[in-house]
């Protein structure tokens, strides 16, 4: 980048600060001078930026990752920090304790990433492969429902229940996850369907 | 609202301010800069804190520490105290208020205070690892630190906490990279309730009168702003709802200043003790000049082997 | 001869009759202890400097850096206490007041004038020297004391940051007296010819001894005569 | 929430409780400290503990836990008898005037028509009196003592200030400050805003606590007005989306409800939900139902859903009992009666009450499924934990397949917030591992379970093998997919249905909002309130514009906000019966002599007459209820009933024990400590903490370090009593079970004198378990009864008894 570029934009960032705070007015002398080494590189430079809402509590904050790698060009994005979006009118630019260690929550070591199985009886997880877990989890279905699904009551009114299997969804997924979780649950006939507004 | 800081841009900028803008460095002499930098300060509005630790969780993202997990001591504070990795610590105190006979929950963010004259940098041996910007910033240069403890002592606030992973002295630094770039420290960006916020030091101080004004219209009537003259006032400013007794904030002293001890140490001790070293060694060279070395003369030998000889024969 | 003759002559000090005569001083031991002290104590002062005053600091690069000071300071300290405590063990005898140390401290202008004969006979150690001594020993426990206290890496915890100030404080006005009267004593070992081949050597000239320690070539003389040679004497020989 | 976080900045003053604002919401209690800092708002702060909400608070009272109830009908006592009412709003808005049949009494804490056995009423005669115009009858001088205001007035009559600091341990004095505060809101230029939370809902009448005070909010006009409003916080990110798209036994998308079995056919199930207007000239809403439910139909089976086949009624499963929640679920479980259970991200083991029953219930499935990103406890209930989870795997045989999900940054679609804002969000990392969207997963069970029945057959496969799923990639429907799909689209051209010749949505094109939905199969929508979200303007809820002219608080042009995009519900209500703003300088929407206009979409039809059209168009009466017929299971108005397990009896009602409408499954009943134990003598509650979110940030470094440890909280008076010492170890036990954790001695916990006994609380934080980065724990659900809210099922989590003790601490 030339540096009369980056120049323009570092003053039109200054001025922007203006209008937020007097921070704009800081005498700040020649730009180009070196940087001192008492004070870190600015971590989030030539980072991609992509907005989102903090997943935990029903406030939903906004805020911005900061990713290396840039998903929407097809490449590996690793977020390597997350910070309120200044611009959300309910937060604007705050999270709590929660919200601003949002980064922790991305890179959890207990992050799950492959499908595990638990025999009867056995005392470990034991790694599967994503066909294996699904086809499993469908024929455990199936098979119930075809042993247990109740087509009329006792009063010969059609009622087409399984109440054998339940599901229990989230409450942290989006409105289309929720949406085509409805699809799947009730089409197949269940009724044993709670979310988490209980507690 | 106080002007929230805006989000930052990812476009790589020239710092705001540096090296030229160096006001005091550790150990060193430096010529302050002809025109000094606005300064700036970050305003902690006790009364408005609900001890909620963002700022801890902001400062431990942003800075990447990693304090050590602890247990339960039957207190709210974790970690303990600040550490090397942890720069910024809510303090809780359950204070009764003998006039209301009203429990207060007096929570205050504890961390460095960015002091005009900062007993740190005054303690420090090392040249530049302790700077003072002309904006007010106090920030530790690691490169430059040899871990001696001596900012511990210097600090009026006890401050600094010693790593003992690479044995340098670590400490809120005004998140100096954010504000380089023209953005407002992480705790502050991260405030819920703008308990903390951050900008001109003038801005500051207007934006307290307004809070204190505020405080006194629901009964505190000693509400008031801290900016401790004893250490030349601070970049890290309090409103607190008492502010005639900072010290039941979790012993926020009241009227800090560097120690005389600090001061006698580091001012006459310093010049007298190199002037005692200095007088000693000129005596001694002077005396040898003037008198000339102390020799044995051949009769005192003489008067050995006599008196061996004596014995001997 | 005097019953006081265990307080004037240290254990190995000998006279050997000749030309010139020479008095065997200090062991082996002892002087091995000496330069252990006395490395230390120019390690020390030389590391502490560069922490006492910004202009010393470039002394740090010395030891590698500030970082290699902060950490070395403080053992070498650990080392200087223990050498100096067997100097302490070997000499504090002989460094015990006499009623001619005092005589001898009155007369101090004929001792910087180099006017020896006019001073009163002394033994081992003139009242110079014990002073030397003494403050030694009392500044070495002080630097301990307060060093351990601002000890930063291992004893922060067990101390105030007040009572850390005033060992601050108190480390560094008993350094400075430390390191003055260390060139004192340096300075005398140099004024004084023939002093420094007794830390060398181990022993000095009949004649030095006569000038300067009568009482104690004295002494010496009227004792039992020590076998010969002794082993520092054939290493001495051999140089 | 009836209004937004943003809006609270309009509020003169701030009531939390049943909630912990600061504590559990901070980022929207800041909208708290603006209204003090900016408006000289006031903070009233009641509830058991000195929270943090509390350290901030103008004035904090203390209450026990489970007498809200109590206290609020004693402040609605206090406004009537001192005349603190806004009569303009109760008489125009409320159902204060209409008079209630003869039969309906209260009487010893029991309603009329109550069956001990059923532990259920007979409400036929909670309703109004129906003139022979088909209208309720109203009394407008409210002088007929069988009037709502009359009866209201005879049934608070009870709950003096005596009666209040009996029962609620709140000393008088700072009950009567409390109600002097909250009854200046009277007027019609001051407003107060209720801030609640599970601190309300976790009770066994959780239902009623909110109706006292949403009946208070009436009675003092701030219901629909800036700055007022009843504000349920909630929980998660998306459980407002959850509950609103209808994942709940009992509910289809957008509050329309499962047929029972009773409900042969269609129109049966529809004879019971299109209600007709109760008075003249009102606007009914719910008679537009049936465009609802038939679109929802079309959304999901398709040109399946046919006239002839009643829209595929048949295929929605009918309920024979009121509704298979995740007690019920649990209690099958331990009855042996149930196979499979699926948890998308959800702890149940942690979450649900009486842990010991869950993890009984759990082992006795076929198998479990969890999706979660997390390593969550469920997933584990199997596994040895030593103390933390004490039990043999060989002994379970349970097949547990646990599925790695996203998580949020790497995930797209909206999020409903508690302001009721559709909020889009963008994926910006890439997934660890294997880890995949649950978008995708769903869609995999789906196809594949299809394709079982297509190769097989088997029970009715007709609702699954027709399912719509006209997705680009039948495998993974895009958040895009989905959105339209639940917003709308016309089927065939919609036009106007007062104007014919005017389209509202071509063939094929999504539709503008539910006003264009039809219920002759013409439309779908997958879930009605949302219709309006991603229509042909875009994608609304992605929308990032912050203008807000006059600074109201509304943000109207930012993200989408069911319904149509409307910000504070019942807006017609901020202005007077003649279309006046009550308060100008609280402006919101108001009669232009033609139309009604401002700052938000009106509520009402814009052109419909201020005189005429109640504000309250979801009830078929028009205006609000101080009554509530019978829509509630438990009784009309709120009564104070005990918690199941209470150091108290009742004071007002001595024989009634806990809420008498309450379920509670054979063997629980045994299992819940005696009124005034001498076994369990101390009142627990549980509570989150603002380090933590429930027990998901245990597996966060960070937070797992700002609050390590399980911890119970403990008053000095109690410690002193029991030897418990801060930081040490204590036990706490129930009749249920047993935990152990470090004690936090503390002056915000202070012993509550009830009816001159003390009463000591034990606060019992929720955060941690056996998996994560914090140190293992226990969570409050070890301890809680298994007995929930008479109408929704939540539990009792917030009110129960136990006891405590110091321990030397756990081995090793």
């Amino acid at each position: 980048m030339n540096m009369e570029l980056s120049r323009r934009q570092f003053l039109g960032a200054a001025g922007a600060g203006v209008a937020a705070t007097a921070l704009g007015a800081l005498g700040f002398g020649d730009i180009e001078a070196a940087h001192a080494e008492a004070i870190r590189t600015f971590k989030l430079v030539n980072t991609t930026e992509t907005r989102n809402t903090c997943p935990y509590c029903s406030v939903a904050c906004g805020v911005i990752m900061y990713s290396k790698g840039d998903r929407t060009k097809g490449e590996q994005a690793e977020i390597i920090h997350i910070e309120g979006d200044t611009d959300h009118p309910t937060n604007r630019g705050t999270l709590c304790p929660k919200g601003a260690a949002l980064l922790d929550f991305v890179k959890s070591d207990t992050r799950l990433k492959y499908p595990m199985i638990r025999k009867p009886g056995s005392d470990k997880f034991e790694r599967v492969n994503w066909d294996d877990a699904l086809d499993r989890i469908v024929r455990l279905m199936k098979d119930d429902r075809d042993a247990n699904f109740v087509e009329k009551n006792k009063d010969g009114v059609t009622v087409n229940r399984w109440i054998t299997t339940g599901f229990l969804a989230a409450s942290a997924t989006t409105n289309e996850t929720a949406w085509e979780t409805y699809k799947v649950v009730r089409s197949a006939g269940m009724l044993v369907f709670d979310n988490q507004a209980r507690v | 609202m106080f002007p929230p800081v805006l989000n930052p841009t990812t476009v790589p900028q020239e710092p705001k301010f540096g090296e030229r803008d160096l006001m005091r460095r550790s150990a060193s002499t430096v010529t302050p800069p002809a025109q000094r930098q606005t300064e700036v300060a970050k305003l902690i509005d006790v009364s408005k804190c609900i001890g909620c630790k963002a700022c801890q969780s902001a400062c431990i993202e942003w800075n990447d520490t990693h304090p050590q997990l602890e247990s339960n001591t039957g207190i709210y504070e974790n970690p303990h105290d600040l550490t090397p990795d942890m720069f910024t610590l809510m303090r809780f105190t359950e204070w009764e208020n003998p006039d209301t006979n009203n429990l207060e929950w007096l929570i205050r963010k504890d961390g460095c205070m960015h002091c005009e004259d900062p007993g740190c940098l005054k303690a420090c041996p090392a040249p530049g690892a302790i700077v003072q910007y002309s904006n007010g910033i106090v920030d530790f240069v690691h490169e430059n630190c040899i871990g001696c403890g001596y900012c511990v002592k210097g600090c009026p606030f006890n401050i600094p906490r010693i790593s003992e992973v690479d044995h340098t002295a670590y400490k809120c630094t005004l998140c100096s990279d954010r504000i380089a770039v023209g953005q407002g420290p992480a705790c502050a960006k991260a405030c819920p309730t703008q308990a903390i916020v951050f900008g001109t030091k003038e801005e500051m101080k207007k934006h307290a009168e307004g809070r204190v004004a505020d405080l006194k219209s629901r009964g505190f009537d000693s509400a008031g702003l801290y900016d401790p003259p004893g250490v030349g006032g601070t970049h890290v400013m309090y409103v607190l709802h008492h502010a005639d007794k900072p010290e039941i904030y979790a012993g926020l002293p009241n009227n800090p200043a560097i120690s005389p001890i600090v001061e006698a140490w580091k001012g006459v001790t310093k010049y007298a003790g190199l002037a005692v070293m200095g007088v000693a060694a000129v005596t001694g060279f002077l005396h040898y000049m003037v008198n000339g070395p102390n020799r044995v003369s051949e009769e005192d030998e003489e008067a050995a082997q006599r008196l061996t000889g004596d014995r001997s024969s | 001869m005097s019953t006081d003759s265990g307080y004037d002559v240290g254990k190995g000090d000998s006279v050997h009759p000749g030309k010139p005569v020479t008095v065997d001083r200090y062991t082996g031991g002892a002087r091995i202890n000496h330069w252990i002290t006395a490395t230390s104590l120019v390690l020390l002062a030389l590391s502490g400097l560069s922490l006492f005053h910004p202009r010393l600091f470039f002394l740090s690069a010395l030891f590698g850096g500030g970082q290699w000071v902060r950490t070395i300071h403080p053992w070498i300290g650990v080392v200087l206490f223990f050498s100096f405590l067997g100097l302490f063990l070997r000499f504090w005898k002989l460094n015990l007041w006499k009623r001619e140390d005092g005589t001898w401290l009155a007369r101090v202008r004929d001792v910087l004038a180099a006017h020896d004969e006019r001073l009163p006979e002394v033994g081992k150690y003139n009242a110079g020297q014990k002073l030397v001594f003494w403050s030694m020993s009392t500044l070495i426990i002080v630097l301990i004391g307060s060093g351990i206290v601002i000890w930063n890496q291992y004893f922060a915890a067990y101390t105030t940051i007040e009572q850390q100030r005033w060992a601050l404080l108190v480390h560094s006005i008993a350094a400075i007296l430390a390191i003055s009267v260390w060139i004192t004593h340096v300075y005398a070992a140099i004024w004084v010819k023939g002093t420094i081949r007794a830390m060398v050597r181990g022993s000095v000239t009949g004649g030095w001894a006569w000038r300067y320690h009568r009482k104690w070539l004295r002494e010496l003389v009227a004792r039992p005569p020590t076998k010969e040679p002794t082993a520092d004497r054939k290493r001495t020989a051999a140089e | 929430m009836t209004n937004s976080w943003t809006d609270i900045k309009n509020t003169d003053l701030v009531i939390i409780m049943g909630g912990n604002a600061a504590e559990a919401h901070p980022c929207g209690f800041k909208w708290v400290t603006e209204a003090k800092a900016n408006r000289g708002a006031k903070l009233i702060v009641v509830d058991p503990r000195f929270t943090r909400s509390a350290s901030v608070a103008d004035l904090y009272a203390p209450i026990r836990q489970g007498t809200d109830i109590a206290f609020l009908l004693g402040v609605i006592n206090h406004c009537i008898r001192n005349d603190k009412v806004q009569w303009d709003y109760v008489k125009a808005f409320t159902n204060a005037s209409y008079i209630v049949k003869d039969g309906f009494a209260y009487k010893d804490g029991l309603f009329t028509g109550y069956n001990e056995a059923k532990r259920d009423y007979d409400k036929s005669t909670w309703d109004y009196v129906i003139g022979p115009d088909g209208y309720a009858t109203v009394d407008d001088t409210l002088t007929n003592p069988r009037c709502v205001w009359n009866l209201l007035k005879e049934h608070v009559a009870v709950y003096t200030p005596e009666m209040v600091e009996r029962i609620c341990g709140t000393p008088k004095d700072k009950f009567l400050k409390v109600a002097e505060m909250i009854a200046e809101c009277s007027s019609p230029t001051k407003a107060m805003t209720s801030m609640y939370a599970l601190g309300w809902t976790q009770h066994s009448k959780g239902s009623q606590n909110i109706r006292a005070m949403a009946m208070l909010q009436l009675i003092l006009g701030n219901i629909g007005i800036r700055g007022g409003g009843m504000n349920a916080l909630r929980g998660h990110s998306n459980i407002q989306g959850l509950t609103d798209v209808g994942l709940m036994s009992n509910l289809l998308p957008g509050y329309l409800t499962l047929p029972n079995e009773k409900e042969i056919d269609l129109e049966t199930y529809m004879s019971t939900r299109g209600f007709k207007p109760l008075r003249p000239n009102q606007m009914s809403y719910w008679q537009n139902y049936r465009k609802f439910f038939v679109s929802f139909q079309k959304a999901m089976w398709g040109a399946a859903a046919t006239p002839e086949n009643q829209f595929a009624y048949d295929w929605l499963p009918k309920l024979d009992v009121p509704g298979y929640d995740i007690l019920r679920a649990l209690e099958l479980m331990t009855q042996g009666k149930m196979t499979g259970y699926l948890c998308q991200g959800f702890n149940p083991l942690l979450a649900a009450p009486n842990r010991k029953k869950v993890t009984d219930a759990l082992s006795k499935l076929k198998y479990l499924v969890t999706m979660d990103p997390l390593d969550t406890e469920t997933a584990r209930f199997w596994e040895n934990h030593g103390e933390f989870n004490d039990v043999d795997p060989s002994q379970i045989q349970t097949e547990v397949i646990q599925l790695p999900s996203t998580c949020f940054a790497e995930d797209e679609g909206s999020l409903t917030n508690s302001s009721r804002w559709l909020q889009w969000h963008w994926p910006g990392g890439t997934p660890p591992g294997e880890a995949r969207t649950d978008n995708w997963i769903m869609a995999q069970i789906h196809v594949r379970l299809k394709e079982l029945y297509r190769k097989e057959g088997g029970a009715f496969p007709d609702p699954i093998i027709n399912l719509d799923w006209a997705y680009a990639d039948a495998g993974e429907p895009t958040a895009e997919e989905l959105a339209k799909e639940i917003n709308g689209k016309a089927l065939a051209t919609v036009y106007d249905a007062a104007d014919p010749t005017k389209v509202l949505a071509e063939a094929g094109k999504l539709l503008p909002g539910f006003a264009a939905l039809r219920d002759d199969g013409s439309t779908s929508s997958g879930c009605w309130i949302y219709s309006g979200c991603f229509n042909e303007n875009g994608n609304n809820m992605a929308r990032r514009d912050t203008s807000d002219p006059d600074e109201t608080g509304a943000y109207a042009k930012w993200a989408f906000s069911w319904p149509v995009n409307r910000r504070i519900l019942y807006n017609r209500a901020s202005a007077d019966v003649n279309g006046k703003a009550w308060d100008p300088s609280r402006k919101l929407i108001e009669w232009d002599g033609a139309k009604w206009a401002g700052y938000d979409v009106p509520d009402i039809a814009p052109t419909a007459k201020p005189t005429d059209v109640g504000p309250f168009i979801m009830n078929p009466e028009g205006v609000s209820r101080l009554f509530t017929r019978g829509l509630m299971r438990d009784g009309p108005f709120p009564a104070h009933y005990e918690p199941f397990e209470s150091p108290l009896d009742n004071l007002v009602a001595p024989k009634v024990r806990g809420n008498p409408a309450a379920r509670v499954f054979k063997g629980d009943f045994e299992q819940f400590a005696e009124t005034a134990s001498k076994e369990f003598p101390y009142a627990a509650t549980s509570y989150r903490l603002t380090e933590h979110f429930h027990y998901w940030t245990k597996h966060c470094r960070t937070n797992a370090v700002l609050q390590p440890e399980f911890f119970v909280e403990i008053s000095e008076e109690l410690a002193a009593e029991k030897g418990i010492t801060k930081g040490g170890w204590v036990r706490v036990w129930s009749k249920r079970g047993s935990i152990q954790a470090k004690a936090v001695v503390t002056k915000r916990i202070k012993p509550l004198i009830c009816d001159g006994k003390p009463v000591h609380v034990v606060g019992i934080p929720l955060h941690w378990g056996f998996t994560g980065a914090a140190r293992k724990g226990f969570g409050p659900n070890s301890l809680t009864p298994f007995v929930g809210d008479a109408n929704i099922e939540t539990p009792e989590y917030k009110a129960f008894l136990v006891n405590i003790e110091p321990i030397a601490g756990p081995v090793a």
